[in-house]
């Protein structure tokens, strides 16, 4: 049998991960689409595709354009709802040894508390992701985690049905996220992942057209990773929840940043594009940065900064 | 299928026109079974500023030598960069991606132009493989613009057209009187008008055609969700359910 | 004598541009540190290094870390005053055949507006740039040009001391940029020009310790472009004002992308760090896509997006 | 003093020790005045990832051939890009830069540590050029670490001090007993803290020191205000008031 590496487990709320190192929502498809290339088991989790109400097709291609050290997405949550996830994908991945994290999303309050409710069903799902920050949607979506009393209500509302640990996703789009991350620790969130897209835009100059069909669209990778580490450390001195760090994480130096800045676990984005076992070799570097700098864990040095 | 992300070593890299260069990359261990019209997404590790892999189709395999060949077009920085590498040097590749081209038919025809070429390679070796050989129709707009004839001719009947008559006959692939001839299956890969117009003409003698498409893609395994194509029964992701597709499943083809 | 290409030429309410290229504050020293690589006079304007009412040691070393396709800054407006600007750096800059704009910093409003009337008085300075949004103070900056009130306040006091063009630069660290920038329209702005740089961080992890002395900084370079091209569309939508598009410019096409996506003109900061004479090459290269495209001019195209 | 952005040819590049490499760059015309102590501004090209130039003293300047020698230690991305930059490719370079040594007095002790050294050979050649003969200290961790002491030696009294004694004396350079001469002026380059020390020493001795910062710079030209030193006078740019200074004149030294 496989041994893990036991100075790596770390505790959000209710839940217990192998390492901190999770797969970010909408990059990692189901775990499945990645099992050819590693072993799932060796994550702290996955976070599963963006879950809606009823199936929804997403935004029209194109919905990718690369940039300086970025792409902008604009998928628009395209998956076919809730009731398919619970029926067939479930059983598909129910039994993976690393924990199943569903990102909830929604364009009204009754929306996400009807996907968090039957999600709350499944016994092998130990927590959810409150998407409140996707850009790519035009009701609800990024609306919901750019105001403070907007996403203080969403939680609120999901928290009564949801009784597992319950993570809530923020938008870096925003003025002041502290504000946001304490209304929602207010409204009863177990922990919070940060951060989602940036807004951005791309264009072809000699086509003169936009590249994305929605014109703009999600800045994901290492550019947005300087704006990342500070919404990851402006939150942390803030806030008591644990944070789940993300943007822009391509390496296990990148994910030690977001621990330094305050974060308890990461989630590898975009970087699993590059290389599709990047998030188990993270793993395993952050192994060697404990052994090199002699540390028992990473609690002596999480949000040092 | 399995799939890998494996380096190969590049045992060749040959400038076949300004523009087009083709690799030949060795694999390490016995190559896994490859269908054609398959792709590999490339690691371009020099020449900064690209992030993403890039998809090339799977040119031709050599399942003797455990050789796979791909041919690229240079139009961005992606492909300038992978222009440069030289024999030697590793190339990672995750592969093979995509569900390829259903061996359908007896008589049938291949058309293909610019870097969609590449995969009808593959397709016409593996026709021949079971004992077919098929007609292949190649478009570009001048002989300058012609390479591997030679490769092709070997494989299958070739017919070429270049816009200005400079080898083949003049004018565009739907132009071609071998269009007329009767065919089981069409198989298509090339600039999307140009796969249009073939589907339209397919369409109209009652022939399936298979187009390969080329989106843009981000992961190439069925993860991001930003590669789809819209067909008669919504958003399909080109990666994993196509990049080949019967060109009436499609809407605007 | 030199001639210039007529058809870049463009207006920005008070002030005739040779052309859309300037040169961004806080990135092209006084305009002097580059004539050794460029005949300045090529240029559509200058922007001089943020000016304060009074002398500003800025920010304690070090200052300044490269990211993915991008830098952070904390200078914090490092500049000897406005008294010293006016009574010795404007004799050596004034006579430049260009336009001299000066970004006027302030931590109150009464500094902004003090600055702004002593640079009124000064002849050849045709316009100035009020930055509202300097995320390297600890003071007032970035804190007037993310909220509607203090950004509308500021702008209206300065309005009443200040005669000639008025460009108020913004802040991307807000939830609403469009919102901003119709209070600022609303309080008698000229122009608008956007984007400064994004609130971002670093950190070196084997010394376990941000690379800058203030622990966070702003964000420039291509990677923001995406997002800076996204606020300038945003904008350009929805106030009548002309703007001045930044953000990651690093070449022409960068520089028509901003113009497609509505702006009048264009600075360039970042670039002139990597090509001393980018900005004279930006010039040529838009002249050369007007040749190509066969476009008399690039009113045909602005704002197409 | 006029500054120029031009490309330079590599007329040799040399690895002096794993980690330490020497570039030799032909420039196309007469080189302008060089002072020693003076920097170049590197554009990386190759290598991805690389946005910013980088500084790099300016290790020697022949001004018969009009060549300039780099002298680089590989300790991170741009650094480890230009240590594989090969002869006959050219090289862009913002130069020259900062103000420089001034050259003072008759008996005068240079001394370096790691890429510290470089400007030293520089500045030997300088004090040559008027007749003086200086002294060199070099600092290193052991004899491996050790390169170019026949060129140093043939500039100047080399003094040698090794962290293990594998070579010249055992210990740190402010061990070294030449400190004990009398001079006129010491000079310094190379990790703050030995800057530090050698400049504490000087100041024991009533003894002017000059220090060259290296000081992270985005622009070089004084335009950015990123490279700043806090002096007694307030913030200074190291890129155009330094990067030498007198110790003196610095807070913290
Ligand atoms: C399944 C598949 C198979 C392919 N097979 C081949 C092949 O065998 N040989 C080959 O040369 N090319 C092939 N392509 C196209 C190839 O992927 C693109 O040309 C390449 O990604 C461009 O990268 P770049 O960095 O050079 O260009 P970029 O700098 O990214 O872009 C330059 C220009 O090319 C356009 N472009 C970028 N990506 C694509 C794309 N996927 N399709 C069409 N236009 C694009 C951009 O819009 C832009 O105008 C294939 C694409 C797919 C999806
Ligand atoms: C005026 C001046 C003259 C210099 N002369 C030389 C020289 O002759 N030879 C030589 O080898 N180097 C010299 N340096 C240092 C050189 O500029 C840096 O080593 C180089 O910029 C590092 O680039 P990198 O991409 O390899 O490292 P990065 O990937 O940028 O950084 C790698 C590591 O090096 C550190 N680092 C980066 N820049 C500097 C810096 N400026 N000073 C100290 N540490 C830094 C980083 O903090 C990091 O820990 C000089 C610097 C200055 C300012
Ligand atoms: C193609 C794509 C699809 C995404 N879909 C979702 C989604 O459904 N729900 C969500 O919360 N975030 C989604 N994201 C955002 C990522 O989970 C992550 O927050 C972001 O990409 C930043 O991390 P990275 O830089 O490591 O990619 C998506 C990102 C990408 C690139
Ligand atoms: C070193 C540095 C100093 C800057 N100083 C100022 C300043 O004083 N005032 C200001 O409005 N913007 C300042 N900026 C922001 C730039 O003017 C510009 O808005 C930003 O860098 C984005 O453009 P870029 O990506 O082209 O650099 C500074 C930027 C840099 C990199
Ligand atoms: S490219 Fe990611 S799903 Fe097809
Ligand atoms: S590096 Fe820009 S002022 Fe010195």
């Amino acid at each position: 049998m496989k041994t893990f590496d036991k100075r790596l487990e770390v505790k959000i709320k209710g839940i217990n991960l192998k390492n901190p190192v999770m797969t970010a929502s909408g990059t990692f498809g189901y775990g499945e689409e990645f099992s050819d290339f590693m072993d799932l088991s060796d994550l702290g989790g996955i976070i599963v595709k963006g879950t809606t109400g009823t199936h929804r097709e997403g935004n029209p291609y194109p919905r990718m354009a690369e940039t300086p050290s970025g792409m902008l997405n604009a998928v628009g949550l395209q998956n076919k709802g809730v009731d398919v996830f619970c029926e067939t994908v479930y059983d598909r991945i129910k039994s993976y040894d690393t924990n199943i994290v569903v990102n909830v999303s929604g364009s009204t309050i009754e929306e996400y508390v009807e996907v968090a409710e039957k999600i709350n069903a499944l016994e092998k799902i130990p927590a959810i992701e409150l998407n409140i920050s996707c850009p790519n949607v035009k009701k609800g979506g990024m609306g919901f985690g750019t105001d403070c009393l907007m996403a203080s209500q969403v939680v609120e509302a999901v928290r009564k049905v949801y009784h597992k640990t319950l993570i809530v996703k923020l938008s870096p789009n925003v003025t002041n996220i502290v504000e946001i991350a304490k209304s929602v620790e207010g409204a009863g969130a177990d922990s919070l992942s940060l951060i989602n897209t940036l807004l951005g835009m791309a264009i072809d100059a000699e086509k003169r057209k936009p590249l994305l069909s929605t014109i703009t669209g999600g800045l994901s990778g290492p550019a947005v990773k300087p704006v990342a580490l500070r919404c990851v450390w402006q939150v942390a001195k803030n806030t008591k929840l644990p944070i789940i760090g993300l943007g822009g994480i391509m390496n296990a130096t990148d994910a030690i940043e977001f621990i330094l800045a305050g974060a308890t676990a990461i989630q590898i984005g975009t970087a699993n594009f590059i290389d599709p076992a990047i998030s188990s070799k993270i793993v395993a570097g952050l192994s060697e940065y404990l052994d090199r700098h002699n540390l028992k864990s990473f609690d002596d040095i999480r949000g040092i900064i | 299928m399995k799939k890998y992300c494996k380096d190969f070593v590049v045992v060749e890299n040959i400038a076949l026109t300004p523009t087009f260069f083709r690799l030949t990359l060795q694999y390490p261990e016995k190559l896994p079974e490859i269908n054609p019209g398959q792709f590999v997404e490339v690691l371009i590790k020099e020449g900064a500023d690209v992030l993403l892999r890039r998809p090339i189709s799977i040119h031709d395999v050599d399942e003797d030598k455990n050789q796979i060949l791909l041919l690229v077009q240079i139009v961005g920085k992606g492909t300038q960069a992978l222009s440069k590498i030289q024999s030697g040097q590793s190339l990672n590749l995750v592969f093979p991606l995509g569900s390829g081209f259903p061996l359908r038919g007896e008589k049938v025809l291949l058309v293909g132009g610019g870097c969609g070429v590449a995969p009808l390679m593959h397709l016409s070796r593996a026709f021949n493989n079971i004992g077919i050989k098929p007609d292949c129709l190649i478009g570009c707009r001048n002989q300058e613009q012609l390479f591997s004839t030679k490769e092709y001719s070997d494989l299958s009947n070739l017919h070429i057209a270049t816009e200005d008559g400079s080898c083949g006959i003049r004018g565009l692939v739907t132009n071609h009187p071998i269009l007329d001839k009767k065919f089981d299956t069409i198989y298509t890969c090339g600039p999307t008008p140009m796969m249009k117009a073939i589907a339209k003409e397919a369409l109209k003698r009652n022939i399936p055609c298979y187009v390969s498409l080329e989106n843009t893609m981000a992961c190439g395994v069925g993860a991001c969700l930003c590669c789809v194509v819209d067909t008669k029964e919504g958003h399909k992701c080109t990666c994993t359910e196509g990049p080949v597709f019967l060109s009436t499943d499609l809407k605007d083809f």
